[in-house]
């Protein structure tokens, strides 16, 4: 059977170069890089050349790296150690409403301890407005916090611009750049952030790995007390073989960048133009232009997301949904929700993510076997029988 | 796809009794589009017995194949049987459902009741 | 040159059964485990599979099997998760003095929270006295951590008896088995614990690999906020060759057990009673009975420990020591001054920790390295100098 | 040993100088065991230059390497000139130390300096 994997948003294959430059540290050179004897060598200078890395792609310098084991510990980290590091100036942080969970659940538990949090709202292509972020900042406003892009809807925010407002009132800005590091430029400095998380696991590097970068000088709380590893700001024994792919990964991803852009991007803009095309009723979600080169992401009317999940894999085709019934929460996605879209509508999410593997021929694919799917759960749709009963037309 | 016992895929897959009766003698309706599943029962009464079920159903694997399952369990049964039928019967006869879709998709069996309670309030109406 | 690890406390080489076991989920065995397509699939039985064989080294249920990045985060987790899961019942942990950082350094964290934080003192071989622990409960104490065994100078307590202090009195017990499980029989039910860390590179398993066992119905906050991952108490996409390779360690560790011990025991008991004999004024730390079975612990008078530590390895020896120079913190080991060590004394540290590949031939090579290097080491101290001309004698 | 540079790791393998003079000039001490660090120096004074100086030092690799440099750049210089020898010239000649290990490790100019002035002092009392 064809096998289509798009759904590189949840996690990215390890590419074989990664997995190469790992194996060593999953055999001989596994000492422990704190070390001081010969073992601790080989995994002391991996980890100094995998900082320099990472720092390379993100334009920072290796000693404002700190390693952390996904994504969400980068969030978990950020908002709670800056928020948490300037008791005196005060307790409210401003975040995004279409932030990943492990900012918005991060920013919930600070509400238990004591902090206000204000949600910025976006608007119905998914874009935060930086002069609503203006509005939300108070005097005692310690943290902003305002993702790169979203994963789920593949719309890029006006970081910079955020970065502008916020370097002038002095307040932390951290940035959740987990589903843009690798995959599109990202420069701190040019990006004017304090804070940016990364994970490995979204750009073929290794799942364990995650970064977060902190400009020298902004205070943090620690987030895994413990011992010496990180500068002291992230304890544990370091997770070498993952750091180093870590690494390998950040250095492929900057050297093949345009070129991974330059392959995604039409066969995205294909498949967002043509499946509305051979489907009615189907609603693009996110930005029209400022979206991830990989993301393509759309609202099927009449139908829910995970039997279209189903019926899609049962055609060799992997891709997510946000609908209620994919979540453990069973809640449609507050992302799709924050656009402005109805819970019926919502519920019939579909997101293809494409990768470095895919080709034309998989965008052929999926757009000949997705309009049967979508006819065959119409026909058993009761929405969809009140819809056509009702005689209202198309869109 | 282990989240899901193999007759809940079977039944999936291959729904059985997707559609709608015209001029049914019972209709039931059950769950909203909020919460991500909804279904709708046609029921045809003979002889105090389900001569025909039909149902169509917006949502998960789960709720597609528990629809599909109450309209297998209920063809042919006697109306009082078929009030007989409970969700944890159908989850049984699936195999069983994952822990936290039990409750929202396991509509098919009242969705199926109210059909009989619509079937048997319209009798009344009718005086017989 | 001959080379000798005996540094497995700071970490252990793969087995190459864990290796073996981990490749396929860094190649075709990719997707995330969360994905309910059938990329998803390998990786979620994978997860089901290493959970069970956690769980089943150390006697709990798969289901209250927390997966983390290494011991520090477990730690890090149930200290700061467990003290603050109970607001209502008040702020006071009780914690021993020779806790690993990541406990201690929580306690620290907690302390800026608002609680109050009592260490418990312990006798010269590293015990902590269970009546100790009972005196230091107070009514609004909502923790008691106390470690299953201290890795640096091997000494295991008397977990089982303090357990059943804290059990009468309804608090949460949590003890570190970061240097236990997977090295000495651990069953939580026997033990009587009520969360439990391990680390899979303490047993042959990989980096970036650690669990939480927590007791089913114990209350306990999230560190992790995000996702659904692992019931929702810890976020963040799995790391998926790390966890299967923990579960193999696991299953490995609890068949070759007694096996190892058997190995180890004779090793570090013959390295116990020789070295001292071998070697004037050298201490024994740790407990002459209840300890590691791969420790054995010394301080050598008059002499640091950085120094001893690199002419062994210019000799192929690793080891560590617990000296102020070997810390990043510049402070000798705070396990050795609890045990009432002097400073000096304390510096003077060195642990062999032995391993699965340690031989009786290494043993010998050390009996052999070791004494010329203490000499040349003291021929040039001071407080050797110091020490002769005051015609004090040996000890 | 990478923390270390190559110069830091000779003079630690192979120190220069180790050992007491009898009946030196000058004797300084510097340091203690709690920081982990402790050098005594020990100096023979000629015609105000240092014609022999001998250490011993318990501590840390830097700290042993720190002793054999200082020993080695003071060596017939005069009086003046070692007492020109600073942390960072010694830090410099052993390409560099770790930072951490900068201040406690690298007390070897200042017992040699404590050394002369012990010299010095010992020449006023003897009324020269
Ligand atoms: C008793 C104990 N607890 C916790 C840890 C920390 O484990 P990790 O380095 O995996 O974070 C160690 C590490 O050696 C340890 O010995
Ligand atoms: C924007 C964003 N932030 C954070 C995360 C969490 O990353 P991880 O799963 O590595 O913890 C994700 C995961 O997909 C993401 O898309």
């Amino acid at each position: 059977m064809t096998r289509v994997y798009l759904d590189n948003a949840a996690t990215t294959p390890l590419l074989p170069e990664v997995r190469e430059a790992m194996l060593p540290y999953l055999g001989e050179i596994f000492g422990n890089p704190s070390s001081l004897h010969d073992w601790g060598d080989g995994a002391r200078e991996a980890l100094d050349e995998a900082r320099a890395r990472v720092a390379g792609l993100i334009g920072g310098s290796p000693e404002e790296i700190i390693f952390t084991s996904c994504g969400t510990e980068s969030n978990n980290f950020a908002v709670k150690g800056l928020a948490m590091a300037q008791p005196a100036r005060g307790k409210h942080v401003v975040v995004s409403a279409i932030e990943h969970f492990s900012v918005l659940h991060s920013a919930r538990t600070l509400e238990k301890w004591g902090f206000q949090v204000s949600e910025v709202p976006v608007d119905k292509y998914g874009l935060v407005d930086p002069a609503a972020v203006k509005k939300a900042i108070r005097p005692d406003t310690v943290l902003v916090s305002v993702m790169h892009a979203n994963g789920e809807i593949g719309t890029i925010e006006p970081v910079k611009e955020i970065a502008r407002i916020t370097r002038e009132l002095k307040i932390p800005f951290h940035t959740d750049a987990v589903a843009t590091a690798g995959t599109i430029p990202v420069d701190v400095k040019e990006l004017g952030v304090d804070a940016l998380s990364l994970a490995g696991s979204q750009f073929y590097g290794p799942k364990g790995s995650g970064a977060l970068w902190v400009k020298k000088g902004v205070r943090i709380m620690t987030l895994l007390d413990g011992g010496i590893q990180e500068g002291g700001r992230r304890g544990g024994t370091e997770n070498v073989p993952a750091i180093v792919g870590l690494g390998k990964a950040a250095e492929l991803a900057a050297a093949r960048m345009d070129a991974r852009i330059k392959q995604l991007t039409p066969l995205r803009d294909r498949l967002i133009r043509e499946l509305p095309a051979s489907i009615d009723h189907v609603i693009v979600t996110g930005h029209p232009r400022d979206r991830l080169p990989g993301n393509a992401s759309f609202c099927v009317e009449f139908i829910e997301g995970e039997s279209l999940l189903m019926l899609l894999n049962s055609r060799g085709i992997a891709v997510s949904s946000g609908s209620a019934c994919t979540s453990r929460a069973l809640k449609a996605s507050h992302v799709l929700l924050a656009l402005g879209l109805s819970h019926a509508i919502a519920q019939g999410s579909v997101l293809f993510t494409l990768g470095l593997e895919t080709a034309a021929a998989d965008i052929d694919y999926v757009l000949e076997n997705m309009p049967p799917i979508v006819d065959r759960l119409r026909q058993m749709s009761p929405l969809y029988a009140k819809f056509t009963k009702s005689g209202k037309g198309g869109k | 796809m282990p989240v899901y016992s193999q007759t809940v895929m079977d039944h999936f897959m291959n729904p059985r009794n997707v559609g709608e009766i015209e001029n049914a003698d019972g209709v039931g309706e059950e769950g909203n589009p909020v919460c991500g599943d909804m279904m709708t029962f046609y029921i045809k009464v003979k002889d105090d017995r389900l001569e025909d079920v039909k149902f169509k159903t917006f949502g998960c694997g789960a709720a597609i194949a528990v629809s599909s399952m109450v309209s297998e369990m209920a063809k042919g049964k006697t109306l009082d049987e078929v009030m007989e039928i409970t969700p944890q019967t159908v989850a049984d006869k699936l195999e069983g459902l994952p822990k936290n879709k039990f409750h929202c998709s396991n509509l098919g069996a009242q969705a199926l009741h109210k059909a009989i309670e619509d079937y048997r309030k319209k009798q009344k109406k009718g005086g017989k």
